[in-house]
């Protein structure tokens, strides 16, 4: 048995037809209806699309949004992470748990609420006589309400990827830097942010990739004031009528492939020289004294900011019979939870089948990605990088557009398996390649700091690479899998825009079904299908919570 | 007759619902399986078919004309030259007989019941008063709120100086009818352009909006049905739409709250007699041929 | 007064006793060894004082400064100690150079200095040259040098150290020895050493706390603990030798007449009764000569320099055996029958009716090592 | 025929040249120790062989079949072997029965049988009743003998140590001296242990292979090594002693007469001629006695038994001065006059002016310890 033997090609050639399949594939199905429309190669119409001035405004938005909006989520988020993995500051699990949510919350819903909180019509606002008069534009309005919801949106990723790097750094490393004379700020300047830039950068990465794919926020907060980012752009165009439309929509996300790449690129041009092996060990803890309280404080004030304002508003939202009627015990109605969740079979049917495609894909990657990141570990540095940038096109390529690919790929029976169209798979599967990247990331960062002896040991102990992967790696990078596989559960159960185009009669999603009740203008139907969702979410993350204490420490993200 | 049959319409989910349950009610034999969207993506969904060389859809239930209008002339549609009319305008229809529109959705005005004064005119929203409180759907992103655009610069005697004059005004054009409806109730707006069957369905819940149908007329989207040429099972779809023109399914869109095609089917409660609405034409042909600039003539208005 | 006193100081993990009830006191500019079986609590202690970890029960001073109780620590940034870990602790985004400037840079050290003041440690530790090396490209014990010069750079007034020399090899060992006692000279910091290496710890200290399971059992000077024991945990823990059962015939005080094995001879001891007794007899008091006590060959092992032979005594079919070893320079066979005359030996204080003389004695030796170190 | 061979090996990082066309046979049933300081690349040559690295250069053989050469290599699980690492490398998500566990279950033991077999090498190790223990609540060296029992407990045909013991105190180290010995009499297993101590490798070995710089510069049995070392640089490091400058006046094979300051002896001697050479003389070869080579002593440290004395011999005026080291029971001051008797000596084999007859004598030392070991 060598090494480099068609045992350990092939296991490399199976991995690389698992990315090929599920974010290649696609891409490459985009680029041939971009450039080839029905056939005839036409370089000159692809170029001359790409060249509006309108295209070109909406990537430079793009750019700038998603660029500040990941820098802002990771204010956001990598505070939380260092509080809650490494500090003991009262109630931080419970301030882990609650920032997970914003995740949850579908994006165009996010918009909605805070669009309320701040709008002349905002109910809180108005109790403290501050609302602005009917009128005034809306605050939220524009690049920078967009740039903060991008933060507040994003900011749970960046907690969740960089809480699982936290949590392996060993206590020595942070001791050390204390018996040399630092302070505990300067040794999280020093020491603990330097030994987990990887994790910074894959977070920073994620959330960048994700607000370049970002549909209902830009939605509801750009186009009203003709703020176009690439997504919208790509949604407005879909309006037009002509058989143009599907050439222009993938010419675009090429585009926003593009941009998703030159993310990459920066990624690994961050992270050169940043790969620190070690034995993970118990994180240190940082003793806050009397700032104790301030700190516990400002990060409830936080918290209550980005989520329990709009929260409430959304929950204001449910609880009146139409839009615009004040909030008071005589209007208050449940009609609309009624209407939803038991006049409605499809809301219920949405409930079950997000929980189920959005859970399966969850699954599917959490487990797949371990093998995956194992084999791509073995490969050079290059081809990594290659490879994360490709796994990354499909999140970043606005939904509707993956949708689109999807159908030209599998509406057509294929061998073997015949016509996925209009089955649940379709979903799962585009789920699957939507957010590989989500699970691929904090894995492949986790089993990148692994120390190697730890796999030599195996080896030597007889274990072949199968047996050390589901021996060794495996448990090791299950904290990362686990906080993967919560990214893309939350992160699919609310999903609207790949959803929208695949669901089939019997399989419609909660997004769609939420969606569709917004379009209708039923608004309130809508908030209260939102607040289901989210106590659904909550009451599942609390039955993980009570199975989580069985499971090995910091598996789950908030513990 | 017995057959299966798969519509791809822009309704509303519950209303999607009710018009298939009617129908199966009434053809037991045929089993309807429908999928909806909002109409850019129902398109979008039906354009990938169609570049994938199987398109999905029998029949065609979607917002506006213009689009139909599109189809046919790319030869997607089927014509269906025996469907009873009677009892519809014949410019309901097309002369070809390959879409038969069902319902009028006209797009009047809506305004706050905290606004300063009540509307009556298209005019009235290029008022000083009603300075930074109009909304209005962009037609860059809803379908039918391009054919308004088209109806109104059609009929208006200013034109497109009607669109300066609202520009200058301080109006607002984005996002679908739904956005409108609620920057209008919520009060972020006082007054809007809007699709009547939204104000008059939250009015009767008790939020605070009116509808008014101004006195130039108002225009109208007509919810046509039509049979794609590539249709599995005509018969089927043929029944469809048979039940779509008939009184029986024309009373199912009146219960709704929408106004029926057919003159001998009354209006629902809320709306004020039939003779008081004033539906302006337009020319779908030539909105289609002129969609492009359309476009970017209402951007460059409205500095989009 | 004295620079580091612990007071009944308590760590419990879980069920488990780290460590219990400790009180010690480590004078200003003293050299302590912490020696001790692995897992009797060494780490746990040096943790304890540089105040990684908060203690269960009892307190910790520097200088009469409380520093840590169960209810209130000091943290260890503010208490400026020098630690060196026994997991080196190096860290893996900086390169050599920046692993040993840290501490300086942490105190604020002007830029200027830092260069030169790396330059002078990684040459007492022989990394010259080393400056730019990434740490994963260090063997075990380059790392473990980079980690000692880490902790001398900053010129601490505590240094604690945590094996710092188990990966080098002798003569480097001797060499950091040297440098060890050069920086203690020259700083006069206090240096408690934790060791397992009992020659280091027995020539670089000027004073040894034996450990076991959690408890000091003896401090006192390295001579007098390997000369002297408290007890038979210490006699059999520290150095090589044979302890034998003996009978104390004639006690006088700081001798005793013993028989062993119907043999008799004058042995050290602090007070021991007449009666059965244990008695210490290390392998370099110990010479095959022609006459002595007989014994028997069991078995022999080349050691270097010397071959180390295990006898048995040839007594009275005593049970069990009794066992002596000795360091011989000729190779002797197994089976073997020689004779083995004894130099010096000692009367192993007996815990069983003595437990309050030891006592006193224990503390006794702690005063010894205050005022020794006092003196200095 | 030989277990292990490798053949011109080499191992280069970046620049670095960790090992550099080392050749050497690991006779079946073998016990070589790798001695060297630190840096010199033992961890690279076990790594190399247990099949973690890649050769640069060369080959390793496993009974005459090829593991590795820079194209190709038999993965590390399908080697066999057995491996301690210096870093431990446990796996903390297991707790230390699973640990141990490990490599039985990899190799499909039936599961009734493994319980009890880690039950036995966790008694070999001192660890009993830590079976539930998480590896971080463990001490660095329960830590080791972890490490140790999980690599003892599969019973391989080949084990590789790297620094198994760094971390244990002296007696757990002797058990496990005794552990080792024991294992490798019961399996016939082909060990190659890397040490940084001396007496241990001396202790245990069959043959002892000194590296330096990547390169082996002689391998021999202990006593050899120790005795006789083959140049300068073995003498310096292997045990202590002193390297003075002499004169060999009557080479006569075997041993030859030198004069060391004034004062002659006759040495061992691997055929000398006549001139000046370098002389070794170990401290158990020197005695202070009334007569013999006049000295002055330097210092004096206390090491456990003895006093280890620093003299410098008091020559004609000569430059630089030499120094002898010496053992000695008794205290002796500093600036004391004394003799010193001298009972054995060995002339270094000059480098310089009989490389071909060292080479010579190196490789034969090889085939010694090839034959050797094959005769067992
Ligand atoms: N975090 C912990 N949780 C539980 N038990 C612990 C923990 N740390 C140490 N222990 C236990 O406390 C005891 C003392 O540990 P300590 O590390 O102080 O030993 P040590 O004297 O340094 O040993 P060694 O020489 O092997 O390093 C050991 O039995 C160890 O298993
Ligand atoms: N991955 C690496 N990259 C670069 N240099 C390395 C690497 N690993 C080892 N070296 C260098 O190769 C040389 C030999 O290293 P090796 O680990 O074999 O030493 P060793 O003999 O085991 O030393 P020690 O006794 O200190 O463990 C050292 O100079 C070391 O710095
Ligand atoms: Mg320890
Ligand atoms: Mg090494």
């Amino acid at each position: 048995m060598w090494r480099a033997t068609p045992g350990s090609r092939a296991s490399a050639l199976a991995v690389l037809l698992v990315i090929a399949l599920l974010s290649l594939l696609p891409m490459v199905r985009l680029v041939i209806a971009a450039v080839a429309p029905g056939g005839e190669l036409d370089f000159g119409a692809f170029a001359q699309r790409l060249a509006k001035p309108a295209a070109l405004r909406a990537m430079w938005h793009t750019l700038d949004t998603s660029f500040f909006g990941a820098l802002l989520a990771l204010c956001l988020g990598g505070p939380f992470a260092i509080a809650v993995t490494m500090t003991d500051l009262p109630g931080r699990k419970a301030l882990g748990f609650l920032l997970l949510l914003p995740l949850m919350i579908a994006p165009q819903v996010t918009a909605l609420s805070w669009l309320h909180l701040f709008g002349p019509s905002s109910t809180l606002l108005g109790m403290a006589g501050m609302a602005p008069p009917p009128g005034t534009p809306n605050p939220m309005l524009g690049r920078n309400g967009i740039i903060l919801l991008y933060a507040v949106q994003h900011a749970p990723i960046v907690f969740i990827t960089l809480r699982a790097g936290l949590s392996r750094i060993p206590h020595d490393l942070v001791e050390a830097a204390r018996a040399s004379g630092a302070e505990p700020l300067s040794v999280l300047w020093t020491i603990v942010l330097p030994v987990v830039r990887p994790y910074i950068v894959a977070a920073a990465a994620l959330a960048f990739v994700s607000g370049v794919g970002n549909f209902g926020i830009p939605a509801l907060l750009g186009m009203p004031v003709n703020y176009l980012t690439l997504p919208t752009l790509i949604y407005q165009d879909l309006s037009s009528f002509g058989p143009g439309v599907l050439p222009q929509i993938t010419a675009l996300s090429v585009l926003v492939g593009v941009l998703a790449l030159a993310g990459v690129a920066c990624q690994s041009l961050a992270l050169r020289g940043a790969a620190h092996r070690f034995t993970a060990g118990t994180p240190a803890r940082f003793e806050l004294g009397r700032y104790r309280l301030p700190l516990a404080g400002l990060g409830w004030l936080v918290v209550g900011f980005i989520l329990v304002l709009p929260a409430c508003a959304l929950l204001a939202t449910s609880l009146v019979p139409s839009f615009g009627v004040p909030l008071g015990w005589q209007t208050m109605t449940a009609s609309n939870y009624a209407e939803v969740l038991v006049r409605q079979a499809s809301t219920v049917r949405a409930f079950r089948n997000s929980i189920l495609f959005a859970g399966s894909a969850a699954l599917i990657l959490a487990i797949g990605v371990i093998p995956v990141t194992a084999v791509l570990e073995r490969l050079g540095r290059r081809w990594q990088r290659l490879l994360g940038g490709i796994i990354d096109l499909p999140y970043a390529v606005p939904g509707v557009v993956l949708a689109i690919a999807c159908i030209l790929l599998f509406l057509r029976p294929l061998p073997l398996i015949g016509s996925l169209y209009a089955t649940p798979s379709i979903i799962v599967i585009a789920y699957a390649m939507r957010f590989f990247t989500l699970a691929l990331k904090p894995v492949a960062t986790a089993v990148g700091q692994i120390s190697r002896d730890l796999d030599e040991a195996a080896a030597v102990s007889g274990a072949g690479a199968i047996r050390r992967l589901m021996t060794i790696t495996a448990p090791l990078a299950a904290p990362a899998a686990v906080a993967g596989g919560l990214l893309v559960f939350m992160s699919a159960f609310n999903e609207l825009t790949v959803s929208a185009l695949l669901w089939s009669s019997g399989n419609e999603t909660l997004g769609v079904v939420l969606f569709s009740l917004e379009e209708a203008g039923l608004g309130t139907q809508a908030a209260a299908i939102a607040v289901s969702t989210i106590a659904v979410v909550i009451v599942l993350l609390l039955v993980l919570d009570r199975f989580g204490r069985r499971l090995p420490a910091d598996v789950l993200p908030w513990r | 007759a017995d057959g299966k049959l798969v519509l791809y319409t822009s309704q509303p989910n519950t209303d999607a619902q009710q018009t298939v349950d009617a129908f199966m009610a009434k053809n037991p034999g045929i089993k309807v399986e429908w999928v909806r969207d909002g109409t850019p993506k129902i398109l979008a969904k039906l354009r990938a078919e169609i570049e994938a060389g199987q398109p999905q859809a029998d029949v065609l239930l979607i917002a506006d004309v213009v689009t139909m209008e599109g189809l046919k002339k790319e030869g997607r549609l089927l014509s269906y030259p025996e469907a009873d009319v009677s009892g519809i305008d014949a410019a309901l229809y097309d002369k070809d007989k390959t879409y038969f529109s069902t319902k009028l959705i006209t797009t009047g005005i809506v305004y706050n019941t905290k606004a300063p004064f009540v509307p009556a005119s298209w005019e009235d929203l290029t008022k000083p008063e009603a300075k930074g409180l109009v909304a209005m759907p962009s037609p860059l992103t809803s379908g039918a709120a391009m054919i308004h655009t088209v109806t109104l610069t059609g009929n208006l005697p200013e034109g497109w100086d009607y669109y300066n004059a609202l520009a200058k005004n301080g109006a607002q054009a984005s996002g679908g009818n739904g956005d409108v409806l609620k920057a209008v109730s919520g009060g972020d707006k006082l007054f809007g352009m809007i699709v009547d069957y939204m104000p008059i369905r939250e009015k009767a819940k008790g939020a605070p909006v009116e509808f008014v149908f101004p006195r130039e007329g108002v225009s109208a989207v007509t919810e046509p049905v039509a049979i794609l040429s590539t249709a599995r099972d005509t018969e089927a779809a043929k029944a469809f739409v048979d039940f779509l023109l008939s009184k029986d399914g024309q009373e199912v869109a009146a219960k709704m709250g929408y106004i029926p095609a057919r003159a001998d089917v009354a209006l629902p409660a809320g709306y004020p007699d039939r003779s008081s609405i004033k539906v302006l034409g337009y020319d779908a042909a030539a909105a289609l041929a002129n969609d492009a600039a359309n476009k970017e003539k209402f951007g460059a208005v409205m500095s989009q | 007064m004295s620079e580091i006193r612990v007071e009944r100081l308590s760590k419990r993990f879980n069920e488990t006793a780290a460590l219990d009830a400790v009180s010690l006191d480590f004078a200003a500019g003293s050299f302590t060894a912490l020696l001790g079986p692995s897992g009797c609590g060494k780490t746990t202690m040096l943790r304890l004082i540089a105040g990684f970890e908060a203690p269960s029960e009892g307190s910790v001073f520097f200088g009469g400064e409380l520093m840590a109780d169960p209810q209130r620590q000091v943290p260890p940034e503010a208490r400026g100690v020098g630690v060196v870990f026994q997991s080196y602790a190096l860290w893996p985004h900086m390169d050599v150079a920046a692993n040993v400037a840290y501490p300086l840079k942490a105190r604020h050290v002007e830029r200027g200095a830092i260069a030169g003041r790396v330059g002078a440690v990684l040459d007492i530790v022989g990394l010259n040259g080393f400056e730019g090396r990434r740490i994963e490209e260090l063997s075990g014990g380059q790392r473990q040098r980079v980690a000692l010069a880490r902790c001398l750079v900053a010129d601490a007034r505590i240094i604690l150290f945590d094996e710092p020399l188990a990966n080098l090899d002798m003569h480097l060992r001797a060499s950091m020895v040297d440098a060890f006692r050069d920086i203690h000279r020259r700083t006069g910091a206090t240096i408690v050493y934790v060791t397992h290496d009992q020659a280091e710890a027995l020539a670089l200290a000027d004073r040894v706390a034996i450990m076991s399971q959690g408890r000091v059992l003896q401090a006192a000077p390295p001579q007098e603990v390997y000369r002297a024991p408290a007890n038979a945990t210490i006699a059999g823990f520290v150095g090589r030798g044979s302890i034998v059962a003996g009978m104390v015939i004639d006690p006088a005080g700081e001798t005793a007449t013993v028989d062993i094995a119907g043999h008799r001879l004058v042995a050290r001891s602090a007070g021991a009764s007449a009666g059965p007794a244990k008695i210490l007899l290390r392998p370099e008091a110990l010479r095959i000569s022609p006459e002595g006590m007989p014994a028997t060959v069991l078995d022999s092992i080349y050691r270097g320099p010397v071959h180390e032979v295990r006898l048995a005594l040839s007594a009275l079919e005593q049970e069990p055996r009794q066992e002596l070893l000795i360091d011989s320079t000729e190779t002797l066979a197994v089976g073997q029958k020689v004779h083995v005359a004894v130099s010096d030996a000692w009367v192993i204080p007996d815990l069983w009716t003595t437990t309050a003389r030891a006592r006193h004695q224990l503390e006794a030796a702690v005063r010894t090592g205050r005022a020794q170190a006092a003196g200095r």
